[in-house]
């Protein structure tokens, strides 16, 4: 579909040259506000990301670590709806180069009715959808609306997950897949070690699908060892962090540091 | 009626509420567990062996008493309360998480951690981990720990570790996300301990297994000491768990009314209780593992909820008996803080009994339908737990002008140190 | 061995101890009390009544539960406790006083007043009250109405009218005084319910009846559950009524040890404790209607006591029990403040168990013992009541932080209103 | 006994040609201050009262009311033993014309030792004691040794008695009857009634001591209707309000209210 066929592309635009992974960085909409958002956005369009998930805020983010957490709960204390986000996501996909995921929580999709939501997700101009709680045993409905729509939705493998299982989540999945490299939440560092890549390895044998790496990037070291086994690096806490600590200025600095050396290789 | 029976439809479906909506990484962990579970759940000695712990430990069968004076006073139906109270740690919740002790001990695993929102749960996961000799870590809303302190206490006294939860409305169902957070990076040596018929298959079931030993001893009870089945069985529903319990000892009589009683609070409107089904300001959504009702927005996004019984103020509801009462076989009604206030007085002074503020929502709407019905005719309300653990909340409610007194005077000592 | 064959001796002597002390105006309400209860004691049926009462109300037979988590850190035998925390209201003490609450209504009256120290027999006598509808008043001290105001608060709230008493010492010893008097002026529509094995005749046989429940239950169970009987047992001793009920079940058994665990407070010394026995500071009196140990200065004046379980604070002591000690039956320890401490924290971490305070001091003294004994040998401890309604005197032992800030915050709210 | 022989008679002493009750007041010994009880007993014989009962104060007065009760406990706190007490007797017995009976609880007898009590009883100049809280059954050495030293055991009878007991009670009295007019505790007062009158005619047909009324005397009139059907009246708690509120002068004052009206019959 189209994010399989722009991720093939993708490999090969300029930026990529020198970068062995292709990065997916993440936005919660309306936090702090849709402005710091855009602002975010535009840092990340600066250093040629290539994927970029936008989180619809929900009150019960039972997948996330204490940033995102807070991040979810401000937003929607801002006073930020499902609506919002969409309409957002919509000036998003109009402006920028990098292509948009929808990632969130399952009740946000049933409530507004499976195929009402990914309706407005293709009007909006994404590409896929992330939905950590929604495991694929509960998913074929939703799943075969997107597929008509195509839509891709990204599929969650795991490490205490069996051959059997990842082979059963490769079925489902399409677009890529979100390798999740270690048990936790988000926001707490990974060890890019020997037991990562055999995990990956493992999803690799199981699926044509790129990988993308998540949970706890923060460093060249971390990207350059995802460049090596995977397809795709994702930076989420990391860059947050960056954004509250110094704002836009913050977020650039955070991109140079990770990114420069490897582009300037 | 075999509610577990998933041979006509999906496994940890009832009818179209319950199922296991959990991330992908605990997907072998609660596949383990169904497996345990199912493989307890056919061994009889398991179950054996769960109900001699129970009498040891905790003192089962509780009785079943009739309220002869209350009954009386009303002048319709004979009352009689199933004594969940009685139990060690003052609850029915012991019931539950004995149970998961053993399954957890036959997993072999050494920590176990649990939400909790009145700290009833909490507890009785503290005691039992003591008792087993478990790890444990409680999760508990910030603002529950403040107003529950009396119960952090004892938990820490028991070993436990108590993590007051500073997400979200600081609440029970904050609680559980942070359970299931600490679950997805430590399910090799941790189980979640569930405190209620909640959250992703197979808790629902397991919780309601467990609790069955509650309808189980009250059905005969009733036989033998009341002369027959009661009319009308009244429980309190938070997450569901000591409703669907005394409940199943009845689903196959099918002249007996089952009745689940909710948080009214001020009564109907968003954020104003925490009545799921006997209101109307609830709808189905999945969260926190499962698919059922939910006191949410049009977004999706949870309301603030509000119970004076901390153990009923929850945004969500066991999808069993969701499921029941879509096919009427379960009545709900909703209960207001005023009348539970009031049912706790009349209790108090008629009968030497201090139900729960929780359970005293049982006891209310109990109160409100005896009147009508006849002297010959019988109603079973579950006290599921005991009032103690409410004093401050209750003085509170009564707004007693001695114990408040009593609390600046034990401050201005404290402060003195 | 019938303790209570008074063939060879004077109705209501032990050995050198008891009798009946009361003013002359109390003689034929004393004389009608001991008729109804001859008549109530020879009456199978009533001890059936009570039985069944118990079993419906309170929750009886209380299990015997095993320690094995405690023993097995001990090294020594192995330990068993009688779980009367279980019961209704959290002590042994209602079955005293649901025991009198039968015999009131046996007498026709309507009104009962009772002394109350912790407040366990108070709130046990105001549940009564209200189970069998009788007009109620319970004199406390005033430093213990102070000291424990949660159990006032539910006595009041169940419709008791309680009293503190100013004189004295305003403690237990005082209160039982003021009943005294509440009862020379009303004994005709009132029944005086003592709270312990002490008083004047036939208060001690009476109330050693209701209790010898425990010890009928306790023994049976060891036998069952333990496979044997136990090889030596532990019980506090304020008053006397939950050891002597314990004792009674096994008093034939000659090779089992009986101990009464007294109040040591802050060690041996005048003023320091509450050991009449243990200690060497008591001397025979006359008070409070028997002869006994009395903790009693030259004059024949009451010295002040001292224990951190209020329940154990007072300067008398169950005169049979003084017979049985006299005649080597039973050994008396003493148990100091500290080791009560320790012994209440180590029960709550490996066993999930919280004895009340006065409780722990059996627990302590078994657990000195169970170390010097052989794993296959067997002790049981009367765990009296549970420590629930302890926390406040708990967190202050334990000096616990939180619970004070919590207190304190309550407090500000409170103010703020 | 010595106590027989001076109540008849004491019943000619021209102070009671007019009086048709004798009177017995009550001091309890060290409250407020042995000073302040030889100043009251100087009232007392101002107005010739005929016997006064001197009271050993005990840590538990469960036969006292309110005031007796810290009265009791004001005199222990203020140091007072038994053998001050005895020490006093002594001195008021030497000093006054009244007699002297003993008043307490039998803790304070029984903890000195029956013999040991009684021995330095007599030897401080009284005629008999008062102990509320031994029942006769439990009093028969105590009561020989009296017997031997020539002490009465002043025995109460109360209402509640049958005739049976009474006649039980009769039998162990010496001295005088001390017939308790009502229930309850002393210091409460008593309706003078006919209810009481029934009482005293029961307690007259089974003795010939004389029958002293206690409990809530206070009033001239109180004393008329216990002289019409009994021999002393007991002024006990009256007297001591008297004394707390003024001192000496409120006591004479108490006193001359009481009995002038009488003696000037
Ligand atoms: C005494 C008591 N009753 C009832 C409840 C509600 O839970 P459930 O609906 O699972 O029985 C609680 C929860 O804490 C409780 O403590
Ligand atoms: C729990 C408990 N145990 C023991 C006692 C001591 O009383 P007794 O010696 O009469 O059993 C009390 C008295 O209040 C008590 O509350």
């Amino acid at each position: 579909m189209a994010l399989n066929s722009y991720l093939a592309d993708r490999r090969q635009h300029p930026a990529n040259q020198s970068r062995n992974a292709m990065i997916m960085t993440h936005v919660v909409c309306g936090y702090p506000s849709f402005e710091a958002n855009w602002q975010a956005l535009e840092v990340m369009q600066e250093f040629n990301v290539d994927l970029v998930e936008l989180q619809f805020p929900f009150s019960e983010p039972s997948a996330d670590g204490p940033l995102f957490v807070k991040a979810n709960q401000q937003a929607i204390e801002n006073g930020v709806h499902v609506q919002d986000c969409f309409d957002f996501m919509r000036k998003v996909t109009e402006h920028f180069d990098f292509k948009v995921v929808m990632m969130g929580y399952y009740n946000t999709v049933f409530k507004t009715g499976h195929r009402a939501f990914l309706e407005q997700l293709k009007d909006a101009g994404a590409h896929g959808f992330i939905l950590p709680d929604l495991p694929v045993d509960e998913a074929q409905e939703l799943h075969s609306i997107a597929s008509e729509l195509e839509l891709s939705p990204i599929v969650l493998m795991t490490p205490t997950n069996s051959d059997e299982r990842l082979a059963q989540l490769a079925n489902a999945a399409d677009g890529f897949i979100y390798a999740v490299a270690r048990k936790g939440v988000t926001g707490s560092e990974t060890q890019m070690n020997q037991e990562v890549a055999e995990f990956i390895q493992r999803c690799r044998h199981l699926t044509d699908l790129p990988l993308a790496i998540g949970f706890g990037v923060s460093s060249a070291n971390d990207i350059d060892f995802i460049g090596q086994h995977a397809d795709i690096a994702v930076i989420g806490t990391a860059a947050l962090k960056a954004w509250e600590e110094q704002g836009a200025q913050g977020l650039r600095l955070f991109f140079t540091q990770l990114l420069d050396q490897i582009d300037q290789k | 009626m075999d509610l577990f029976d998933f041979a006509d439809g999906r496994e940890g479906y009832y009818g179209d509420y319950g199922g296991t909506f959990l991330p992908e990484i605990l997907h072998s962990t609660i596949e383990a567990l169904k497996a345990e579970f199912r493989a307890a759940k056919e061994d009889p000695s398991f179950w054996q062996d769960f109900v001699e712990l129970m009498q040891s430990y905790s003192g089962r069968p509780t009785p079943v008493t009739h309220l002869s004076n209350l009954s009386q006073i009303l002048g319709g139906a004979q009352i009689y309360i199933k004594r969940e109270d009685l139990n060690h740690t003052g609850s029915h919740k012991i019931n539950n998480v004995m149970g998961q002790g053993l399954l957890v001990k036959r997993m072999g695993k050494d920590r176990v951690i649990a939400e909790t929102g009145a700290g009833q749960h909490g507890y009785a996961t503290a005691t039992m981990a003591a008792r087993f000799g478990f790890h444990s870590k409680i999760y508990m809303g910030a603002l529950d720990v403040a107003r529950q302190r009396p119960n952090v206490f004892w938990m820490e006294n028991m070993g436990s570790e108590v993590i007051a939860v500073t997400d979200g409305q600081q609440t029970l169902k904050d609680a559980i996300n942070e359970c299931l957070r600490d679950w997805v990076t430590n399910m090799d040596t941790t189980h979640y301990v569930l405190g209620t018929a909640c959250g992703p298959h197979p808790f629902p079931e397991m919780v309601s297994w467990f609790q069955s030993i509650i309808g189980k001893e009250a059905r005969a009870q009733m036989i033998e000491t009341a002369g027959g089945l009661p009319d009308r069985i009244f429980a309190c529903v938070g997450g569901g768990s000591n409703a669907i319990g005394l409940f199943q000892g009845f689903m196959d009589d099918s002249e007996v009314q089952l009745v689940g009683c909710e948080a009214g609070g001020f009564g109907p409107g968003k954020g104003n209780h925490a009545a799921r089904l006997a209101y109307k300001d609830a709808s189905v959504g999945v969260a926190q593992g499962m698919k059922t009702y939910f006191l949410q927005n049009d977004d999706g996004n949870m309301l603030e909820t509000h119970s004076v019984a901390a153990g009923l103020d929850y945004i969500g509801v066991n999808p069993i008996l969701v499921h029941l009462w879509e096919q009427d076989r379960v009545r709900f009604e909703a209960v207001t803080d005023q009348e539970v206030t009031e049912a706790l007085k009349i209790s108090m002074r008629t009968e030497g009994v201090i139900p729960a503020l929780e359970s005293a929502h049982g006891f209310a709407q109990a109160i409100k339908e005896a009147e009508k019905m006849r002297p010959d005719e019988r109603i079973l309300i579950n006290m599921s737990g005991r009032g103690d653990k409410d004093i401050f909340t209750i003085a509170d409610a009564l707004d007693d002008s001695h114990w408040k007194q009593f609390i600046q005077t034990k401050a201005e000592q404290y402060g003195a140190e």
